[in-house]
């Protein structure tokens, strides 16, 4: 019988080997982001990690900052436990390389731990847009060199890159990421590794699922049904399930 | 070049500003408001056929929740503002969401600036002096949305329309519009046509905060008028 | 207030004119084809479409052969009032071009109407496979130039196309198809044309959707809401909405 | 060459080849069964965790319906036979069953072929003298599925298993395994390897259904056995 489950996220980690590349779902402030997995690697010795995610800006220090800086208009507070963002392996010094969206603060009077790790001379940073990112890792997942992407021609993004141009308009060629590890957060899983996500939480989650040669969920619950029309991650992307410390809509 | 040598009129806050973009918005618009002012003008869509897009995959969601009781701890913006679903709503993934972007489908997005030139260049991604950047999907928003409106307060601050960037460009002629504190500037064609000014501001005044040669409308230039009763919409003279 | 439904098939339809670029989603045999949309089209006097389909072998002529043809297993028939295929458009000399998975029968006793067209000298094939044709309409609707494929290297698909290495293994450019219209079929819209679909009758509709500069859809049903969790299509990929006659679901 | 050449043997009858075929399938695996003799093989499973996939975007569905209460007309196989969810099932579009073919998390890939070569090149998609073909997904199985395994007739067919093929090839060295009527042979490094041959059956009888050099498995080779009492798996000696 297919049973993913994995009694913890120190268990499903495990395997994970400095010198690692790992992708991680979630988007800076919004839910989504597989803290419980993120804490489990912060507690393993790591080193050399090159990590791939939306936003890797903040560690757990400025987890607070971005919610804050909304101009008194009404945002969701960090849970009290806090969260665990992908900048706190920065924070910890296990990262070497990151591929990222957001990889500062835009903060003039204060550095993030990527950009402390840039200014020290121990971490490179490949930025990189949005849309660009979730292609690479689309490739990853579906066994595509790469794409042209309009997008980023002529700027510092599509510097060194391959140009074409398709109906003469340049496109960068941005190729595929196959990391070792993806790591995402969904809300429910069946035994197989359907996943569902609830509303904004879903973000780059099913776009990093399957990317890499292995998948690891953190979920809410683990269900018997799921709608076969509902899912939005199909089993094979996943590898191993793992209860969320975090259970925003269970309770 | 100062704030000093402005003259003593009113200008838009920040809540202004978006009250004046938000006016141009069509039913069936669907349109990506990036953080900052042009979130705000999520507060000026009541109960139009306006679909506001949320980079994370969001389109079309209701208001912002007002009540602890309606908020969803899954369901805000990109700039994490609790929000409400709405008939017509719908969630898709970060790959989609940019496929939507990407492939034209956006009828305008709102962004912020560091900086734009009258070519419409843009930059709003790497501070001089950092060491990295924060892109996001700005860069897919700038190439690619049928229309690149910025909101822009030229009053506190120096060199942010400028004949040419001095800063790294998220994307090359890509702004139709700036929505400023002071009027509505459109770039056409490598010129600045001032469509639109404060009242109690002359062209004279607007251009003292800008290096860009302003053009007047060849139609006139036009009052801005906003339509909303608020009290918050204007900073004193 | 947004309201994309439109009175009838023939008035969604009519606006396409001779020479037309028209993706069809769709798969073979299984419900999902527009069939609606297809008669509408197939109503109007028109030539030198270049049809883009996943399958397009067969006409009405031949409708019937497919499902029986399964070695005395169960198969789902035809509706007794018939299904208008893709090929059904070349059957009537419509199509001068078809990108497309089946244009033939694989049948040497019977050629299907493109393959009648070719031998006439007046179709032209494009024979791709689906993964390749899926990527190349995702690219029209994602705004990609193109996407690199291992599939299709050192074979008759693959001549005449850019190659480039990978890791060492030869991929494929395939460039993106921005047909100017995009005819599909779905199971419930909003007024907004938001979609969803029964089951295995999605097949390629959510990729062919937004794809062309004009999509048209027919539904079973137009409904007041859907749960925007569950929504396949989102509504900025969709133009214009017909009921379909075929309601398989909905009696 | 012909089939009176033949031993007063046993064969398998294509029920059978779907038979044997199925046997190598394991818990967990993912598996798409191409039409014609392939999709045979879901005949054969049962209730353990086989997830079987059609490339029209239906992965881990259940059995055949049985009466017409099961039948959905909106879920079927790619080949069109009716068929009932099952817990584990998923549905997607076409491009994402198509990622998960070609993203290589497929565990196998059963296909017909109209001709196979020692080398595990692959014709199975344009007959000779016709002016079009039928690719449909088997060129991105074929390409990018973990293990690709052919079920072939070798009896009533010439030229079905050859050195080169003589026809449009599909896809390059990717066939790994023939399971044929009269036994199973295995394609490593360009040799044709016997691992399995039905009782009667020798390998200079099997030899002379083919121009490729056949090569005894080194462990010996074994009789094929099948784990059924279905009573059309063989065809009469």
């Amino acid at each position: 019988m297919i049973n993913k489950v994995v009694e913890s996220a120190a268990e499903a980690v495990a395997d994970i080997e400095s010198g690692a590349m790992i992708a991680f779902g979630g988007f800076v402030g919004v839910p989504g982001v597989p803290s419980t997995l993120i804490k489990a690697i912060a507690e393993r010795d790591l080193r050399d990690l090159t990590i791939i995610a939306c936003e890797s800006g903040r560690g757990r220090a400025g987890a607070q900052s971005y919610g804050a800086n909304q101009g008194g208009q009404p945002y969701i507070p960090e849970p009290e436990d806090g969260v665990y963002p992908v900048g706190y392996l920065a924070e910890l010094g296990q990262v070497s390389k990151a591929i990222t969206t957001f990889s500062s603060l835009n903060n003039s009077n204060f550095d993030g731990p990527l950009e402390a790790g840039v200014r020290r001379g121990d971490v490179e940073i490949e930025l990189i847009g949005q849309g660009s990112l979730c292609e690479r890792l689309r490739c990853g997942r579906a066994g595509l060199g790469g794409v042209y992407t309009p997008v980023g021609a002529g700027t510092k993004i599509g510097e060194g890159k391959d140009i074409r141009h398709f109906d003469g308009v340049p496109h960068v060629l941005e190729t595929a990421l196959r990391p070792d590890f993806a790591i995402i957060s969904a809300y429910q899983a069946d035994r197989f590794g359907n996943l569902i996500y609830r509303y904004g939480a879903r973000t780059t989650n099913p776009v990093v699922a399957g990317s890499g040669k292995v998948t690891i969920v953190e979920v809410e619950e683990v269900v018997d049904y799921l709608d076969p029309q509902h899912i939005v991650t199909p089993s094979p992307y996943v590898d191993r399930i793992v209860l969320s410390d975090r259970r925003l809509m269970v309770r | 070049m100062t704030p000093t040598q402005s003259p003593s009129a009113p200008s838009l806050t920040r809540v202004g500003i978006a009250r004046r973009i938000s006016q141009d918005f069509r039913e069936g618009d669907v349109i990506n408001l990036g953080v900052g002012v042009p979130m705000l003008c999520s507060l000026f869509i009541e109960d139009e056929d306006i679909l506001l897009h949320s980079e994370h995959g969001v389109l079309g969601h209701g208001r912002t929740a007002r009540t602890q009781d309606e908020v969803d701890p899954s369901l805000a913006t990109a700039g994490r503002q609790p929000i409400i679903p709405r008939p017509g709503m719908v969630v898709m993934d970060h790959a989609e969401s940019f496929a939507l972007i990407r492939g034209g489908h956006l009828d305008a997005t709102i962004l912020g600036a560091f900086q734009v030139s009258v070519q419409g260049d843009l930059a709003n991604f790497w501070l001089p002096g950092a060491v990295a950047g924060a892109i996001g999907g700005a860069q897919d928003l700038a190439f690619c949305a049928r229309r690149v409106v910025v909101a822009m307060q030229l009053l506190p601050r120096p060199r942010r329309f400028v004949n040419r960037l001095d800063m790294e460009m998220t994307a090359p002629r890509c702004v139709d519009r700036l929505v400023t504190d002071i009027g509505v500037i459109d770039l056409e064609d490598g010129r600045a046509i001032v469509r639109e000014l404060v009242p109690g501001w002359s062209l004279e005044d607007a251009q003292r905060l800008t290096e860009v040669e302003l053009v007047a409308a060849p139609e006139g230039i036009a009052e801005v008028t906003l339509k909303s009763d608020r009290n918050d919409l204007w900073n004193a003279a």
